[in-house]
C-alpha cells in the first residue's frame, strides 16, 4: 500500500477506464475521488455502481461533467440528468437488478466466472441471457464483472491499509474492493495500525494499493 | 380513511414478532406506522440495515446512517449493518419473511408489474426484482384503480417484475390472494360489496368461500 | 429468536437430517452440539462441513459414534476414523475443494442457483458436471447446497440472536447461517443487545432460530 | 545444507514487501523463516487470517487463533480474519500473490499433482486446487526425487490439482521455469551440474539461455 495525494491517486485513472465504485445514492461514496476525476476532466469512462446518485453529489458528479461513457447501474430514478443523457444517446445505461450487479461484482473479485440467480427470469432481463436449470428450477446465468479502478470510501483506513465502514456506508465497498485491477480507498479517518481490531477490519490491507492522504 | 391508510392498516395487521420485513417506497411504507404495539419486526433495508428505526428528530441525522432511498433513519437496538452481498442474500434466500411493494399492476396470476413504463418512466429495477423473487412472501399495496383503470388486470401489459406470483394484493377495496392461478377474493374492505370490487377489478376473480369483511 | 436447553435444541434433528455445521479442523464447531448429538445417538446424518477434524473433536464426535452416513467435505486426511469408515464402506464421502465448498453453501442460503468456478476444471473433480464457457476461459457450475440445520458456534450471542465470531473461529459459521433452514447457535458469551455494535455484528439476529443457553 | 533449507532459502528470496503470500503444509512452510528481514510479506491462512505471525510462545497459545493446519499461531499487528468465503475469494481471485505448495509430480508443462494417490491417499484437496488454479504465482516446493524416481514427469500420472501450469518448480538441485508448456532449467543449486540435474530428471528440459547458479 502507498499513500498518494489526491491529484495523483485520480492522475492514474487513464480516459477510457472502468471504474467500480462504492456508496448507495452516494452514501459511502468516495466524494473527494468524485470531485478530483471532474476536476481533471476525465473522459469515456465506464461506471459500475448501485445507481447513479442524484445531480451534484456521489458518482452524479461524474455523469453531470459528462465523465461518463457507459454505465452498469441498478437504478438510475434519482438522477433526470442521467435519464436526460440517455435519451440523448449521450451514455449508455446498463440496468441490473441489485442483487444480480453486486454478486457480478463479487464474482469478478472473488475469482468466479459468474451465479445463477432466479432474479429476472421471465422478465426483460433474460434477454440474451443463458439459462440453467438446477434440480428443476430454472437460473439466469449473471456473468462477473471487473474494473480497471476499485473506489471505495471507508470510515476507518490504518497506516497499513486496512479499511472498516460505518453503518450504511458499508454497503458495495468491501466487495467494491475486491474487483478493481488497482484500489482506490479515501477514509474519513486514517489511524494507526492496531486500532481497527483484526475481527473488525471488514476490507483487509493487502487488497488495497493507494490510500488518498488527507487534508 | 383514505385509501392509503386503508391499505397500510390492514397489511400491518400480517407483521408478527421477530419477522423480517422489508418495506419498499410508498404505500408500503406507511405499513410500518400501523405495527401493532405488542408485535417487535426486524426492518430490513436493502442499502444493508436490519433494525431500521423511524426518522430521526432534528439534529440527531447521521449521514452514513440511512433508509434504501438515502434518507436518514435511526437504529433499533440490537440493528446490524452489512454489505449488499449479504443484504440481498436475505432478500434472494428467503430470509426476508415477508415485503411489502408497491405495483403498477397485477395480473389475476398473481404476475406483479411495478419497475417500468416502457418509453416514459424507466428508472431500472433496483431492488424489486430480487424481493419479488425471493422474499419468503410478498404482499402488493396499491390502490385498486389509476385513472379509473383497474390495476388488477387479466394479464400485465407492463414487464413484469418477477415470474413468481405474488402471495396477495391489499387494495382499498380488497384483499386478493393468489393460489394457484386465480385470483382469489378473500376480504372487502368495510362498505364496499362483492360487486363494487367485481365491477372496479379487469381481472377475474373468484370469490373464496371464506370471504369476510376486511379488518382495519 | 428462542432460547432453548442444549438437550431441547438437539431433540429437534431428526435421524436422518441433513446438517451444515461450522467449524475448521474443530476450531469454531459447536462442540456442545456435538457431545449432545451423540449422546442423543442420532442416527444416518448427512453432514456438510470443511473437513471431518479428528478423533474426539469437532465434527470428529459425530464420525467416531457412527451417527453420520454421508459426509460433503473438502478434506479428510486429519481423520484416519473417516478413512476407515470410508473403506469399509461405512460412509460416504464426497470430496469438493474447499473454496467451492464455502460458495456451494453460501449459494444455498442467498438463493443462489450455483456458481462457475474455475477451480476443479482439468481435474478429477470436474466429472460430471457441466462445463460453461465465459469470455473464453472455463468454468464448472457447482450447485447449491443447503441443509435441514445449520449449527454454528460464535464467541457473542446477544439476548436477540445477533453472533460476533472471535478470530479463526469464523470461519465457516457466517456462511454455514444462511444456509441451514433451521438456525441453532451456541456461544462463548450471552450478552445485553447493544454490546456488539451494528458495525460488529457478523450473523443478524433474524437468522438464528435458537440460541442455546449457556450451562 | 539440507534439501529443505536449498529450497526453502531460494523460494524465501522471491519475497517482495507488500505482497500476500499463502503457504502449504511441508516444505512450504519453512520458507517464513527466511524471509529476508527487510521483507514485510502477509501471510495468508486459508482458514481466514491475514497477518499470520510465529508459533506462540508457551502459554501464550489461543484457541481460536490457528493456522490452515489447526495448530495454534500468533497475529502480527495489522493483522485481519474473515470468513471462509472471503478467504477463497482472495485465492481465487487472484489477490493471494504468491503461493508455495509442496508436490507429488510436476509435469513438463507445468501441471502439478499434489492431492491423492488413488487408491493409496485420499484426503481430500483441502484448498490446493484453488490456490493452485487462482494465486498470481505458485511455486512448487518439492525434493527431486523420491525412492530415487524423479517427481519431474514427462506426464502426470497422478489426478493433477490443476488445469492451470504452475510458474516454476524449485529442488534441491534447480529452479525450473515453466514457460509457454516447456521445462526450462533456469538455476542449479552449488555444486550440481546441468547433467546432474539432466539425469535426475524424467521431463525433458529445455536449458536457459541465461542458466545461472541458484542463490540461497
Amino acid at each position: 500500500m502507498k499513500t498518494v495525494p489526491l491529484a495523483e491517486a485520480v492522475a492514474m485513472i487513464p480516459d477510457g477506464a472502468r471504474l467500480v465504485v462504492g456508496g448507495f445514492l452516494s452514501v459511502g461514496t468516495p466524494e473527494r475521488l468524485m470531485d478530483e476525476i471532474v476536476r481533471q476532466e476525465k473522459r469515456d469512462l465506464t461506471l459500475i455502481a448501485n445507481d447513479t446518485a442524484r445531480p451534484g453529489v456521489g458518482v452524479g458528479k461524474l455523469v453531470d461533467a459528462k465523465c461518463v461513457r457507459r454505465v452498469i447501474v441498478s437504478h438510475i430514478g434519482t438522477n433526470p440528468e442521467t435519464q436526460r443523457q440517455m435519451f440523448a444517446d449521450e451514455i449508455t445505461v446498463e440496468l441490473v437488478p441489485q442483487g444480480t450487479l453486486i454478486e457480478r461484482i463479487r464474482a469478478g473479485g472473488y475469482g468466479l466466472g459468474g451465479v445463477l440467480t432466479p432474479t429476472g427470469v421471465g422478465t426483460l432481463v433474460e434477454e440474451g441471457k443463458q439459462k440453467i436449470e438446477v434440480d428443476g428450477r430454472t437460473y439466469l446465468l449473471e456473468t462477473a464483472l471487473k474494473a480497471d479502478f476499485a473506489l471505495v470510501h471507508a470510515f476507518l483506513a490504518d497506516y497499513l491499509g486496512n479499511l472498516a465502514y460505518a453503518l450504511t456506508a458499508r454497503n458495495y465497498n468491501p466487495i467494491v474492493a475486491m474487483a478493481g485491477e488497482t484500489v482506490i480507498a479515501t477514509a474519513e479517518h486514517i489511524v494507526p495500525v492496531g486500532v481497527i481490531s483484526p475481527d473488525h477490519v471488514v476490507t483487509p490491507a493487502p487488497l488495497v494499493d493507494y490510500i488518498v492522504a488527507n487534508g | 380513511m383514505d385509501p392509503q391508510t386503508v391499505i397500510a392498516k390492514r397489511i400491518a395487521r400480517e407483521l408478527r414478532s421477530g419477522m423480517l420485513v422489508n418495506l419498499g417506497i410508498g404505500i408500503p411504507t406507511l405499513v410500518a406506522g400501523y405495527a401493532p404495539l405488542d408485535v417487535q419486526v426486524y426492518f430490513h433495508s436493502e442499502n444493508g440495515l436490519i433494525g431500521t428505526g423511524a426518522i430521526p428528530a432534528e439534529g440527531m441525522a447521521h449521514p452514513t446512517l440511512t433508509d434504501a432511498g438515502g434518507r436518514p433513519v435511526t437504529a433499533l437496538p440490537g440493528a446490524s449493518t452489512f454489505d449488499s452481498a449479504i443484504s440481498f442474500g436475505f432478500m434472494r434466500g428467503g430470509h426476508v419473511d415477508l415485503t411489502v411493494l408497491g405495483g403498477l399492476q397485477v395480473d389475476q396470476s398473481g404476475h406483479l408489474a411495478n419497475w417500468m413504463i416502457p418509453g416514459k418512466m424507466v428508472p431500472g429495477m433496483g431492488g424489486a426484482m430480487d424481493l419479488a423473487t425471493g422474499a419468503k412472501r410478498v404482499i402488493v399495496a396499491m390502490q385498486h384503480t389509476a385513472k379509473g383503470k383497474s390495476k388488477i388486470v387479466q394479464t400485465c401489459t407492463l414487464p413484469v417484475t418477477s415470474d413468481r406470483a405474488v402471495d396477495c394484493v391489499v387494495t382499498e377495496l380488497a384483499l386478493i390472494r393468489f393460489e394457484s392461478g386465480r385470483a382469489v377474493l378473500s376480504e372487502i374492505a368495510p362498505g364496499v360489496s362483492v360487486d363494487d370490487v367485481i365491477a372496479a377489478t379487469e381481472a377475474d376473480l373468484v370469490v373464496s368461500q371464506d370471504l369476510h369483511q376486511m379488518l382495519i
